[in-house]
C-alpha cells in the first residue's frame, strides 16, 4: 500500500512534467487544429536561451521572462515565415513542415550547445515538499505554474476578446473571417502563445530531466498523449491528462507483472486508446458533431 | 512556383483525386520501367543495392498512399508493420530454414492479418487521434521485439542476422543484382494489382469513403469493412516490402524499426503525393537520397540542412511529385494543341 | 438616392470553372435589394465574390471605393456584414458569445452590451437561450442568431444568403418581417438572395434575375413579380 | 536520376583505375584504398537522429588525421578520413558502408559506432575481407577472431566491466542486496548478463531486482522510487550519461544512501557528476579505463596536454567534458599506430595483422597502467580497468588495474 501511495505521488511528480507540456500541445491545437511535432524542440531551444541567458549573468527571473517573450515572437516569427505560405496546403504537406521544422531545430541546438547535458537551475530548490521526500519544492512548483497557466489560459480565452476571436477562428475560419476575424493573425499569434508556454514547459522540465537538445524527445510523446486524453479542446482536461498519464504509467511498471516495466508506454497508450474509442472526444474535450 | 500553386489550388478536386490520375499513362511508365530494368546492368554493386532499396521502401511508401490517398486513413505506425514483415521473413528463414521467396507471401499474410486486426479499433478514430493510435504502435513495435518472452525467435535486442540468397539455377549473377531483379518483379506485380485494386469496385469504394465517410455509407459501402480491408492491404504490402528490406540488409534489429522508419516512410509519401502511386518511388528517393545529401553540405548540421531542403519541396510543390507531373501534363497537352 | 455598391464585369472561378460572367448591378443607399436565380446560377458565387471568398476579377465599389482587392476580412470591417449559407454558426460557443463575435471588430463596448440587448428584442427566443451552445439550437433560432450576429457589426450593408433554406414558412415569414423592419429603422441596405422567389419579391423594393453566372432582368421588385417569364420560372403560376 | 548515377559508375570507375595503376610500383604492397600518397579510412557515425550525441567521437577523429596530415602524414602518406551518417540505423548502416567500400574504396572501417549498426555490417565487411577496425561498442561479440577474422573491437566490453564490479562486491560486500537499474536494449543488457556472470551462483541471492527502463523515457524517477522499496543497499546504475545524472540526483532527493557504482559510459565529471550535483555523487563507484577531460587532476598529465593542445588547435570552443572527444582521440590514436606499423605494407590483410599485434601501447588518453594489447586470439584491445571512487570534485583511483577479458562466446 505504501508502495501504491508512493507511486501514485512519484506519478504525479512526472505528470506535472507531461501536463505542462500538454497545455502548449492544446494551445497549438486551438489555433492550428493539428499537433506541431516541433513544439517539443521549440520548447527545448527556447530553454537554452534562457541558459545561454543565465550563462552570460541574467539572474533566473530575468530570463525567464527574456525569455517568454522571445519565445512568444519567435513563435509568431516561425509562423509567418514558413507556414503561412503553406497555408493553403495540404495538411499532410503543413505536418512534413513540422518534421523539417523538428529536424532544424535539434540540428542547430547540437551544434551550438552540444548533447551533454547541463544542470538547469531551478526557482523552487529541491528540498522535500511538506515532509515527502517523493515530492521536491521544484516539482510542487511546477504544478503550481502548470496550475496557473491554465488558470490564465482560461480567462484568457473565456473573457477577452482576443481569445474569442482566436476560439472563432480556429472552429470556423470562414466564420470568423465573416466578422472580420485576421484568422491569419489569429494563427500566429496562437504559434507565439504556444511557444511561450512551451518555453515555460521548458524551464520547468529541465531541472528534473537536464537540459540537452534531445530532452523533450519523449517528453512530446507524453505530452501528446495527455493533451488527447483529455481531450484536445480543453486546457483542463490536458492537465489532468497529464497527471494520469503520468500515474498509469507508474502503476503500470509497477503492478502489471513480467511485462509492465518494459512496456509501460505502449500499455500506457493502449489504455488511452482504449479511453478515446469508448470517447473519441477525449475526457474533457467536446464532442463535434460530424454533417453530411 | 506561382504557375504551379495556380493550378493546384484552383482545382478544388486536388484532394480528391480522380482515379485515372492516381497512376502514369503507358509510355511513361514503359519509359520507367525500361530504366528500372536496365540500370542496373551498368552500375556497381553498391547502386544496385541502393536501388534496391530504392524499390524496398517505394513499395512501402505506396503502401501507405493505399491506405492516406486511399482511403483517407492517416497511419504514423506503418514502421510497426514493415518490421512485423521482415521479422517475419527473418525468422522463417534463419529458425526454420525456409526460402527466402516463400517467406514473403507468408509476412505479406501475417501482415494483412494484424493490419486488418489494427483496423477494428482504429475505425472508431479518426484524425489526430488515429495519428497518436498508429505512433503508438510504432513507438511499441521495438519494445515488443526485444521482449524477453520472444528472445529465442527474434533475437532480442541483438537483433537476427539474416543470410543473402545466391541467384537460382546457377544465373551468372551476383547477390546484390539477382535481388534486385527479384525485388523489381515483386515490386512491379504489386503496382499492378495496386492500380487495379484502386481502379476496382473495392477501389472505388476506398475513394468513396475519403471523400465523404457518411455520404460513402448512405451510398451502402460497408465503411467498416474497407476502412479495415484498407489497413490491411497497406500492412500486407509493408510486410512484403519488410520482408525484403530484411533481405537485402542481411540484418534484422529493433533499432532499425523506430518511429524514424515510419516518419521517413510519411515524408515519402507527402513528398511523391498523396494519393499518386507512381510518385511514391520519387518520395522513396527522396528520403533515402536527401539524408546523404544534406550530409554532404555540413556533418553537424545534417539535420537541419535536410530540414531546409524538405522545406524547399514543400514550398515549391506542396502536391509533391503529383504536382511536376500534373505540370508536366499540361504542358504536354499545350504542346500538343499548338 | 446614392449607389453603395456597384458591381461591373464581376467574373469568378472555381478552379478551372468560370461560374460568373461578368455580372453589372448596383445598389442604392437603404435599399432592400433580392436576387433570383435557379440552383447554381451563381447567386451564392455573387455574394462571395463581394466579400472575396472566391477568385474572380471586375470591379467592385463600395460607397465608392474600391474594394475588389481587399481580404474578406477586410471587407467585413467596411461595415458589410454576410450571412453566409449554411448560417456559419459558432456551435460550440454559447449564443451570447456568437453576438460578442459579431461585434469582435467594434471597440464601442459600452454600445456592444446595449447593441447585444436591442437583438434580444428582436429576437426574444435569443434571450432565453443566451447562455447554451448555439449548436443546440433549432434552424430558425440559428438563423434568426446569425441574423443577429451580422447585425451586432452595425453594418451598413447586410448581404443574406439564402435565409429561408430549411425553415418553417411561419418563421420564414416573421424573419422576412424583421428583415424589413431593420431595414426601414435601422438603415441598413440589404441584398438577399433567395430561391423563394414570391416572399423576396414581396419584400424588396429592387430585384435582379441571373441566369448562368449573368444578369438578365433587373429593376423595380414589382414589375419583376409581374413579368411573365419570372412569374412562369420562378413563381410558379 | 539516371544521370547521377552514371557519372557516380564513371567516377568511381576511374578512381579504380587510378588506384590500380599506382599500385603497379615494386615492393610497397598495396590494397585498394591506400597509394603512395594517401590512405583512404571510412567511417560511419549517428550525426543525426536520436543518437546524434555520438557524432562527435567522428569529429574528433577527423580532426585527429588532420593533424596527422598537417605533421606530414603517416609514413609521408595523407589519412583521407572518410565518414558517413548512418542515423543509428541498421539498413542506412549497410547502404552507407556498402558505400564506402564500393564507392570510395576506403582500405579499411574504422570505429563505427553502435552494435546494431556493427552486427549489420559485421558480415558483408567479413565475407570482403575488409578490417572493421576498433568498433566503438563494448559488446563482447566483436572479440571472436576465429568466426569473424576481419572485426576488432577496441574498449573494454561492457560485460566484462560488469563481471569487475560483481567481483570486487563478491569481494568487499559479501551480503549485499543489489538492485539493477539498466537501459532496455543490447548495452543493458550487456551489463546485466556481466554483472550475473560475475556473481556466478551468488547471483540470484545477491541480486534482488534488475528494473530496466526505456531511453524514450523522460524522467526515470517512477523506477527509482520502486527500487528504494525493495530496499537493496547497493544499487548498480547502467544507464547512459543522462540517467545516471538523474538516478544520482534522485536517489539523493529521496535521501536514500545505497552503495552506487555507475557504468564506465556515465562517468564524466563535467556532463554527469556536476549535472547531477557533486554533493550527491560523493561515494559513487565506478571503473575506468581513460582519464576524463573535466578532471582537474590530469591537468598537468602530459597526456593530456597533448590532448588539450590537439583540441585548442583543431576543435576550438568543442565542449572538453564530452567524454566522445576523450574517446575519439584514443581510437584515433590506436589507428594511427596500427597504420604506422603496416610501414608499406598496406594490405588489409596486412592492416589486420598488425591491429592483433599491439603490444602495450599507450594512447595518451588512457589511464596509467592501462595498456592495449592484442593478438591473434585475443581482439579486444582494451582489457585493463580500475575502479574508482567518487570524492570531492574528481575521481580517485584506487587498487590494481584489473584485467576483465570475456572471451567470446
Amino acid at each position: 500500500m505504501e508502495l501504491f501511495a508512493n507511486q501514485v505521488l512519484a506519478g504525479i511528480a512526472t505528470g506535472a512534467i507531461y501536463a505542462c507540456m500538454a497545455l502548449a500541445v492544446v494551445m497549438i491545437y486551438q489555433a492550428i487544429d493539428h499537433l506541431n511535432f516541433a513544439q517539443g524542440e521549440m520548447a527545448m531551444f527556447s530553454t537554452f536561451v534562457s541558459w545561454q541567458l543565465m550563462q552570460w549573468g541574467v539572474p533566473y527571473w530575468g530570463a525567464f521572462v527574456i525569455t517568454v517573450v522571445f519565445s512568444f515572437f519567435a513563435g509568431i516569427v516561425i509562423e509567418r515565415l514558413l507556414f503561412k505560405p503553406l497555408a493553403k496546403a495540404p495538411i499532410l504537406t503543413n505536418v512534413a513542415g513540422f518534421i523539417a521544422l523538428y529536424a532544424i531545430i535539434n540540428s542547430v541546438a547540437g551544434l551550438i550547445w552540444d548533447f551533454t547535458i547541463k544542470q538547469y537551475p531551478t526557482p523552487f530548490g529541491s528540498s522535500p515538499f511538506l515532509g515527502s521526500q517523493l515530492i521536491s519544492t521544484h516539482q510542487a512548483g511546477m504544478i503550481g505554474v502548470t496550475l496557473l497557466m491554465l488558470v490564465l489560459l482560461f480567462f484568457f480565452f473565456r473573457f477577452t476578446r482576443v481569445g474569442l476571436a482566436m476560439r472563432a477562428a480556429a472552429a470556423l475560419p470562414e466564420s470568423a473571417r465573416l466578422v472580420g476575424i485576421n484568422t491569419s493573425w489569429m494563427i500566429a499569434l496562437g504559434w507565439g502563445m504556444a511557444a511561450a508556454i512551451g518555453s515555460i514547459a521548458g524551464m520547468m522540465i529541465a531541472p528534473v530531466v537536464f537540459l540537452e537538445p534531445n530532452m523533450m524527445l519523449g517528453v512530446l510523446i507524453y505530452g501528446f498523449a495527455a493533451a488527447v486524453l483529455g481531450g484536445l479542446s480543453s486546457p483542463f482536461g490536458a492537465v489532468v491528462g497529464g497527471f494520469l498519464v503520468g500515474i498509469f504509467e507508474n502503476l503500470v511498471g509497477t503492478y502489471i507483472p513480467g511485462v509492465g516495466n518494459e512496456l509501460k508506454l505502449p500499455i500506457a497508450l493502449a489504455l488511452i486508446i482504449t479511453v478515446l474509442v469508448v470517447k473519441p472526444a477525449g475526457l474533457f474535450g467536446r464532442a463535434i458533431v460530424k454533417r453530411v | 512556383m506561382s504557375a504551379a500553386e495556380e493550378i493546384v489550388t484552383e482545382a478544388p478536386a486536388v484532394e480528391a483525386v480522380p482515379k485515372r490520375a492516381m497512376t502514369l499513362g503507358y509510355g511513361t511508365s514503359l519509359i520507367v520501367l525500361a530504366a528500372l530494368i536496365v540500370i542496373p546492368l551498368f552500375v556497381k554493386n553498391f547502386i544496385i543495392f541502393q536501388m534496391t532499396m530504392l524499390l524496398i521502401y517505394a513499395l512501402a511508401v505506396m503502401a501507405l498512399n493505399i491506405l492516406t490517398g486511399g482511403s483517407g486513413q492517416f497511419s504514423l505506425g506503418q514502421s510497426a508493420f514493415y518490421a512485423v514483415g521482415a521479422y517475419t521473413s527473418a525468422i522463417l528463414m534463419e529458425h526454420a530454414g525456409m526460402n527466402y521467396a516463400l517467406t514473403l507471401p507468408i509476412a505479406g499474410i501475417v501482415c494483412f492479418a494484424f493490419g486488418f486486426l489494427f483496423g477494428q479499433p482504429a475505425l472508431r478514430l479518426s484524425g489526430v487521434y488515429l495519428a497518436l493510435a498508429t505512433f503508438a504502435l510504432a513507438t511499441a513495435m521495438p519494445q515488443l521485439l526485444k521482449l524477453g518472452y520472444f528472445e529465442e525467435w527474434t533475437g532480442g535486442v541483438q537483433g537476427l542476422v539474416v543470410t543473402k540468397p545466391d541467384a537460382p539455377f546457377g544465373l551468372p549473377l551476383s547477390q546484390d543484382m539477382w535481388l534486385y531483379y527479384f525485388t523489381l518483379v515483386i515490386s512491379i506485380a504489386i503496382y499492378v494489382a495496386s492500380v487495379n485494386l484502386l481502379r476496382s469496385r473495392s477501389g472505388r469504394a476506398f475513394m468513396a469513403i475519403r471523400d465523404n465517410e457518411i455520404a460513402a455509407s448512405a451510398m451502402g459501402v460497408d465503411v467498416a469493412l474497407y476502412k479495415t480491408l484498407a489497413f490491411g492491404v497497406s500492412a500486407g504490402i509493408t510486410g512484403v516490402a519488410g520482408g525484403l528490406g530484411a533481405i537485402a540488409v542481411q540484418f534484422v534489429a529493433p533499432d532499425g524499426y523506430t518511429i524514424q522508419l515510419a516518419i521517413s516512410l510519411f515524408l515519402g509519401m507527402v513528398v511523391g503525393g498523396v494519393g499518386w502511386l507512381p510518385g511514391s518511388i520519387v518520395g522513396s528517393a527522396f528520403i533515402i537520397f536527401v539524408p546523404n545529401i544534406a550530409e554532404s553540405f555540413s556533418k553537424g548540421l545534417s539535420g537541419a540542412v535536410f530540414g531546409v531542403l524538405l522545406f524547399l519541396v514543400i514550398f515549391l510543390v506542396p502536391h509533391g511529385a503529383r504536382q511536376i507531373a500534373i505540370i508536366a501534363q499540361q504542358t504536354m497537352a499545350k504542346f500538343k494543341k499548338n | 438616392m446614392t449607389t453603395m455598391l456597384n458591381v461591373k464585369d464581376l467574373r469568378a472561378y472555381y478552379g478551372q470553372v468560370q461560374a460568373l460572367h461578368g455580372l453589372n448591378f448596383s445598389l442604392n443607399e437603404g435599399s432592400l435589394t433580392t436576387l433570383l436565380g435557379a440552383n447554381g446560377a451563381g447567386k451564392t458565387t455573387t455574394l462571395r465574390a463581394i466579400c472575396n471568398m472566391v477568385r474572380s476579377t471586375g470591379a467592385i465599389e463600395f460607397e465608392g471605393k474600391p474594394i475588389g482587392t481587399r481580404s474578406t476580412e477586410n471587407v467585413v470591417r467596411l461595415g458589410i456584414a454576410h450571412v453566409p449559407q449554411g448560417r456559419g454558426t459558432f456551435t460550440t460557443m454559447t449564443v451570447e458569445e456568437n453576438l460578442q463575435l459579431g461585434a469582435i471588430t467594434r471597440s464601442d463596448k459600452k454600445n456592444i452590451v446595449s447593441d447585444i440587448e436591442r437583438m434580444y428584442d428582436h429576437f426574444p427566443k435569443l434571450k432565453e437561450r443566451y447562455s447554451q451552445q448555439a449548436g443546440t439550437l433549432s434552424g430558425g433560432e440559428q438563423q434568426m442568431l446569425a441574423v443577429a450576429r451580422a447585425l451586432m457589426l452595425r453594418p451598413r450593408l447586410m448581404l443574406l444568403d439564402e435565409p429561408s433554406f430549411g425553415l418553417a414558412p411561419l418563421i420564414v415569414r416573421d424573419l422576412f418581417r424583421i428583415l424589413g423592419k431593420i431595414n426601414r429603422e435601422e438603415k441598413v441596405t440589404i441584398l438577399v438572395v433567395e430561391q423563394n422567389a414570391q416572399l423576396a419579391l414581396e419584400l424588396a423594393d429592387q430585384a435582379y434575375v441571373i441566369e448562368t453566372g449573368r444578369i438578365v432582368m433587373s429593376g423595380n421588385a414589382k414589375d419583376i413579380a409581374n413579368n411573365e417569364d419570372v412569374r412562369k420560372s420562378y413563381l410558379g403560376y | 536520376m539516371l544521370s547521377v548515377l552514371r557519372i557516380a559508375a564513371v567516377s568511381a570507375a576511374v578512381a579504380a583505375f587510378a588506384a590500380s595503376s599506382t599500385a603497379a610500383f615494386a615492393q610497397k604492397k598495396y590494397d585498394t584504398g591506400a597509394s603512395d600518397t594517401e590512405i583512404k579510412i571510412g567511417n560511419i557515425m549517428p550525426y543525426s537522429g536520436p543518437a546524434s550525441a555520438y557524432g562527435v567521437i567522428g569529429k574528433t577523429e577527423e580532426a585527429y588525421f588532420k593533424m596527422i596530415n598537417d605533421q606530414g602524414g603517416i609514413n609521408g602518406r595523407k589519412v583521407k578520413y572518410i565518414s558517413y551518417d548512418d542515423a543509428y540505423s541498421p539498413p542506412k548502416a549497410v547502404e552507407q558502408v556498402r558505400k564506402l567500400v564500393e564507392s570510395d574504396e576506403v582500405l579499411v572501417v574504422f570505429n563505427p559506432l553502435g552494435t546494431p549498426s556493427n552486427t549489420a555490417i559485421q558480415k558483408y565487411l567479413n565475407s570482403k575481407k575488409i578490417p572493421q577496425l576498433f568498433v566503438a561498442t563494448g559488446a563482447t561479440k566483436w572479440n571472436d577472431p576465429k568466426n569473424f577474422p576481419w572485426t576488432i573491437g577496441w574498449q573494454p566490453s561492457y560485460q566484462s566491466e560488469a563481471q569487475i564490479y560483481a567481483k570486487w562486491l563478491t569481494k568487499e560486500k559479501p551480503d549485499a542486496k543489489v538492485a539493477i537499474l539498466y537501459q532496455n536494449d543490447d548495452f543493458g543488457k550487456d551489463y546485466l548478463k556481466g554483472t550475473k556472470d560475475g556473481f556466478g551462483a551468488k547471483a540470484a541471492s545477491s541480486i534482488i531486482m534488475e528494473e530496466s527502463y526505456e531511453v524514450s523515457e523522460p524522467s526515470i524517477d517512477g523506477h527509482i522510487v520502486k527500487i528504494k522499496a525493495a530496499n537493496p543497499d547497493v544499487l548498480l546504475i547502467y544507464t547512459t550519461p543522462k540517467f545516471g545524472a538523474q538516478t544520482i540526483k534522485k536517489t539523493a532527493e529521496l535521501g536514500w544512501k545505497p552503495l552506487q557504482i555507475i557504468t564506465n559510459v556515465s562517468i564524466s565529471v563535467g556532463s554527469v557528476m556536476q549535472p547531477a550535483g557533486f554533493e550527491n555523487a560523493q561515494g559513487v563507484l565506478s571503473a575506468a579505463y581513460a582519464k576524463d577531460g573535466s578532471d582537474p587532476q590530469w591537468a598537468n598529465d602530459p597526456g593530456m596536454k597533448k590532448w588539450n593542445a590537439f583540441l585548442d588547435k583543431y576543435m576550438p570552443g568543442v565542449d572538453k567534458t564530452d567524454n566522445g572527444v576523450v574517446y575519439g582521440y584514443g581510437a584515433a590514436q590506436t589507428l594511427a599506430k596500427v597504420l604506422e606499423m603496416c610501414g608499406d605494407d598496406l594490405t588489409r590483410a596486412n592492416v589486420m595483422k598488425q591491429a592483433a599485434s599491439l603490444k602495450d601501447f599507450t594512447p595518451d588518453t588512457l589511464l596509467p597502467g592501462v595498456k592495449i594489447n592484442t593478438s591473434a586470439t585475443d581482439f579486444a584491445p582494451i582489457a585493463q580497468l580500475q575502479m574508482q571512487r567518487f570524492k570531492g570534485q574528481k575521481w580517485e583511483l584506487f587498487g590494481e588495474t584489473i584485467s576483465g577479458d570475456v572471451p567470446a562466446e
